[in-house]
């Protein structure tokens, strides 16, 4: 059985139903390891003190909001490609989560941001190039919300995200070419010189892996969601 | 292709003035920013590059829903698409059109308006430059926004919002090759990757203008 | 020169219009498309015409030969009337501007600006362009609207002339046209009746 | 509860928004898929009927 | 004229959010400035009142021309005209929705958006009340605006060129009295002014527009 | 409830286009009025509503009694057939939206956005504001444009109908509409003949 008969609105349907419920307890139970483990069970940093807390939201929500448009990238080309309209929908479906996570990396960010740098907001290019992508993100959304002809919103956004990618990548060089900035580096590398510290790289990994599960879920449920409205649009106007 | 892009700048001509108005906006504009910040020469002088680069960016903007939402409303998008031009040569020569409406004159009244802004010497050049080279990348892209946008009954607004962004790669390259002619470093790198930027756009966004408009038609 | 469509099936926004469309023409051609308001005429001549996709069967015919005109006039405001139709002349490439001017009895208005047109001058305007263009092909939603009976005589009689000189010429309309040999293909019989929408949306159950 | 010492106010502010938003998405994806379901239902019914 | 009203939130919800795009127009002409100027916070700081009045007058500018031309488009306008509502008070009314629509979302954005230009403290307090005061006239003057242009097709640039000179006053009182504030003198004099400017607009402006509508549907 | 219209000269432009028009109507009477494209029908009609001024002549008639439809159909894309009645039925301060929606036959569609309506669907909706208005003189430019068969009879009927109830409608068209008791107005004979153009311009000589 190939890989794209889940673009089978019927077929997806019922995989991601019977996925979802496992999927929601793993998702729980790393969120909450994670989140707990970070806040109740990590020392402070010698430098950041307790605030290095916070980087157990702000990494992870900053990773799913890049990620989630990379997904977004490739279900659209999958759509225009191939013209699977669960491929769309699940694009469709993503940018809402994507825009979440870009804000919460932005607020846990600035908020990090007022003890560390002395301000909430410096026109730093991690920082700037993130509010261009929320950007993207709003214009993403607008167009679908604007064209009323689901097949052909689908064909414009898929358009836009592929163009909005290559201008996004351009964006973010030239950012850094504008402005050198405050923000540290990866510290995230397999390079065990570079990452920090073990007593948060471990609970930094479980909240990943559980801000990634909550991101498979929700996408999974408004997938459906999508795909239940066209059908019941599609049987309304049958109807008629 | 010649015959539409002739037609357009007859018709930026005949639609009360397309030279002109672009122009006049571009002006409005920068005269707008002392009102607004004061009129302390020195401070003007450091932010006239980046306040010319605004301005010739959204006066440029103004006038990108024409490109397409015309043709549309009066079914002659529809007829010109089953014409014997392809779609990619329609935008471009459409694109071509508005920057020579727009994006060309715009260059031209930069160096005035500079010094109305204390712009210091050695930075005219520079800006003449990097507006001759960016803006055809602004029209470019704009035809891109425009021909997505162009089903949906006034969606200036939208328009801007999906330009924008799409947008700030040329500004920036474009402004700091002017600010680091003004602190006396070297503009050129900015200004090639500029090129780079615009020769990418002229070269391959028609043909996602194309891509989008056949949808649009839909 | 012909035409093909076979089992086409039409859908607009979430709903299907018409099911299972078929006819073919050959050069001489004429075929009016009848039916009351809605029943998908214009819908079907956009999928002729390539503006739209059907969402079903196959259509065989050459785009290259196709001139379109629709519900509205492709007219510009701010051109003159010769302006007009010389642009058209330049896209397909053809340079017949001052006969057709003549042919449509627009002579006198040449030099006007299309603003400046009653309705059925710009209707007129619009038409002249679908001769202008030397195309095999005709596709024409409801040409006559807005025109009086002279000149509903005239279009009439330039499709016939067309379709004479081996033309086709599928057409739309609520009057009684005078184009002999013209076949009329009543689209009532298409409306879809079985339960058979084709979006993937509506197989199966969930 | 874990000291966070002076900079206990920008901790739990980072925790609060964060979660105000996540929780917020959840609850409309949740509400939006409640009520994609019912609609679908209703509309079954009717083709049913 | 409360149908009007309501019927001009309602479409400019569903033409594509209303609210949300000039929002998001001004959110990104404020985030070009530093692109443009460089990103040093006292420069930014120094210039930031102005950049807001002129960036909020933008995004306001930029949807003026949705007033009367989509009615008048689609023949709206000439049957209006015929009806029972005065002239005026068609205007009145559009002019108020347009308020609602633009200068209002604009007034509450303004506050976080001061924050990303690093705008001094004392100054947010006064910023969002010149915004409040102000922008109704924006919306009352761009209405007359509009009005004149309505007849040309597409007059988007020639309306801007018409309204920026008649939006000068506006612009000027607003920044004065945020640019004061940041610099501790008394801001209230040029707030005052502003608001008889306003009053001035929301009284007379829409007979203004009544007779240009008259003159324009001729 | 009368119009009286005495040597009416309207002009477009520079041009003057018909002169001298003389009519006089009264309650439950239509007029129709036509002559062939480009007479001046649309033009007659605008004055009558007052949208244009006439050059010379005087027209007496009451205003605020005036429902106006002309060539386009005054419809909001981004409303529902149902939102758009009801605006107009806030505008003219009348409640019968529903009814009008179901005597134009457009119960189906009342929730569909009118962008998604035939151009005959759409010209229906445009003509169920005249019946909502509630008012005596009704004024309509072609109205039976894109309409079907059925459909055209429809309308006629509501002329027939306001009419025979004491309203007054004056109507261009170029089909024969079955209005019994309607009066027909040939514009051709209102054509400028004598060179008495009334512009100040021509006045003298200098
Ligand atoms: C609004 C402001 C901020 C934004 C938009 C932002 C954005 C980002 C992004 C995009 C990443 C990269 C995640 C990845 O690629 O894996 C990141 C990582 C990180 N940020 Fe921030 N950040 C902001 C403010 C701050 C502040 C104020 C601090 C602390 C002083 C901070 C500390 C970190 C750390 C420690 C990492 C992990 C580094 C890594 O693994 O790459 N951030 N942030
Ligand atoms: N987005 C949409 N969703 C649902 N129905 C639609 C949509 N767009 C159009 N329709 C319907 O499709 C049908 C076909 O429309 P079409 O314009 O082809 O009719 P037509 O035969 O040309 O009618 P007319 O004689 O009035 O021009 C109409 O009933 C119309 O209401
Ligand atoms: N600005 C103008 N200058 C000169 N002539 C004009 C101008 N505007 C319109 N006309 C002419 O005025 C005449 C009357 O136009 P009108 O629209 O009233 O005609 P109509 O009888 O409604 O025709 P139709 O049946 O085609 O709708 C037309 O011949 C038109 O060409
Ligand atoms: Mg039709
Ligand atoms: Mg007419």
């Amino acid at each position: 059985m190939s890989f794209w008969e889940y673009a089978n609105p019927v077929k997806f349907m019922g995989l991601s139903g019977r996925l979802i419920p496992v999927l929601s307890v793993l998702t729980a139970l790393c969120l909450a390891v994670g989140i707990l483990w970070g806040f109740f069970g990590t020392p402070d940093d010698y430098k950041q003190g307790s605030t290095v807390k916070i980087i157990f939201l702000h990494v992870p929500s900053a990773m799913i909001a890049i990620n989630a448009w990379i997904m977004m990238m490739i279900t659209s080309l999958v759509w225009l490609i191939r013209r699977h309209h669960v491929s769309a929908l699940a694009a469709k479906a993503a940018a809402p989560i994507g825009l979440t996570m870009t804000l919460i990396a932005l607020g846990t960010g600035a908020i990090w941001g007022k003890p560390m740098w002395g301000t909430y907001w410096a026109w730093d290019p991690r920082l700037t190039s993130f509010m261009i992508l929320a950007v993207f993100y709003l214009g993403y959304i607008a167009l679908w919300n604007a064209i009323e002809d689901t097949d052909v919103a689908a064909d414009l956004t898929s358009i836009l995200c592929m163009v909005g990618s290559v201008f996004a990548l351009l964006s973010r060089y030239a950012v850094n070419f504008w402005n050198q900035g405050l923000h540290q580096g990866a510290s995230l590398s397999l390079d065990k010189e570079e990452h920090v510290d073990n007593a948060f790289y471990f609970p930094l990994l479980v909240c990943i892996a559980g801000f990634v599960l909550l991101f498979v879920i929700l996408v999974l449920i408004r997938t459906r969601t999508e795909i239940r409205l066209r059908r019941a649009a599609s049987l309304q106007a049958r109807n008629t | 292709m010649l015959a539409l892009f002739t037609r357009d700048l007859k018709l930026a001509f005949r639609s009360g003035g397309g030279f002109g108005l672009a122009l006049a906006f571009f002006l409005i504009v920068v005269m707008f920013v002392p009102f607004g910040v004061g009129s302390d020469l020195t401070l003007l002088a450091r932010i006239a590059p980046g306040i010319l680069w605004i301005g010739a960016l959204l006066a440029c903007l103004l006038s990108l829903d024409r490109i397409f939402q015309l043709d549309h409303e009066d079914g002659t998008l529809d007829v010109l698409a089953t014409s014997p031009l392809p779609l990619s040569g329609i935008t471009a020569a459409k694109a071509t059109a508005h920057w020579v409406t727009t994006g060309l004159p715009l260059t031209l009244a930069a160096i005035p308006l500079g010094y109305l802004l204390n712009l210091p010497e050695p930075a005219y050049i520079w800006l003449f430059a990097s507006l001759a080279i960016g803006t055809p990348a602004l029209s470019f892209i704009g035809a891109f926004g425009a021909a997505v946008t162009v089903g949906i009954k006034r969606g200036g607004l939208l328009l801007s919002l999906l330009v924008l962004p799409l947008y700030i790669p040329t500004l920036i390259f474009g402004a700091v090759s002017v600010t680091k002619s003004v602190d006396g470093l070297n503009p050129l790198p900015s200004l090639i990757l500029l090129a780079g930027l615009t020769l990418f756009s002229v070269v391959l966004m028609p043909f996602a203008s194309a891509l989008a408009l056949k949808a649009n038609l839909n | 020169m012909t035409i093909k469509a076979t089992n086409i099936c039409c859908s607009r926004g979430p709903r299907q219009v018409l099911q299972d469309v078929c006819f073919s023409l050959t050069s001489g051609d004429c075929l009016i498309l009848r039916g009351p308001n809605g029943v998908g005429k214009s819908t079907l001549l956009r999928v002729l015409a390539g503006l739209s996709q059907q969402s079903s069967g196959t259509l065989e015919l050459d785009h290259e030969e196709i001139a379109y005109s629709g519900h509205l006039d492709a007219v510009k405001f701010q051109l003159t009337i010769a302006e007009n139709l010389s642009f058209w002349a330049g896209v397909y490439g053809t340079d017949t501007t001052a006969q057709v001017i003549a042919h449509f009895g627009l002579n006198d208005l040449a030099d006007r600006y299309a603003a400046n047109l009653s309705a059925g001058q710009k209707r007129r305007l619009g038409l002249a362009r679908m001769t202008l263009s030397n195309r095999k092909i005709w596709l024409m939603d409801e040409p006559t609207t807005s025109l009086d009976a002279e000149h509903t005589g005239l279009i009439a009689q330039s499709i016939s002339d067309h379709c004479f000189a081996g033309g086709i010429a599928v057409l739309s309309t609520h009057l009684d046209l005078d184009i002999p040999s013209a076949k009329t293909l009543d689209l009532l019989q298409f409306i879809p009746t079985k339960d058979t929408n084709t979006s993937i949306f509506l197989q199966g159950s969930f | 509860m874990p000291d966070l010492g002076k900079y206990a106010d920008t901790v739990i502010l980072a925790y609060v928004v964060s979660f105000v938003l996540l929780i917020g998405l959840s609850a409309i994806t949740w509400a939006q898929s409640r009520r994609a379901k019912r609609l679908l239902d209703a509309e079954e019914a009717r083709r049913g009927k």
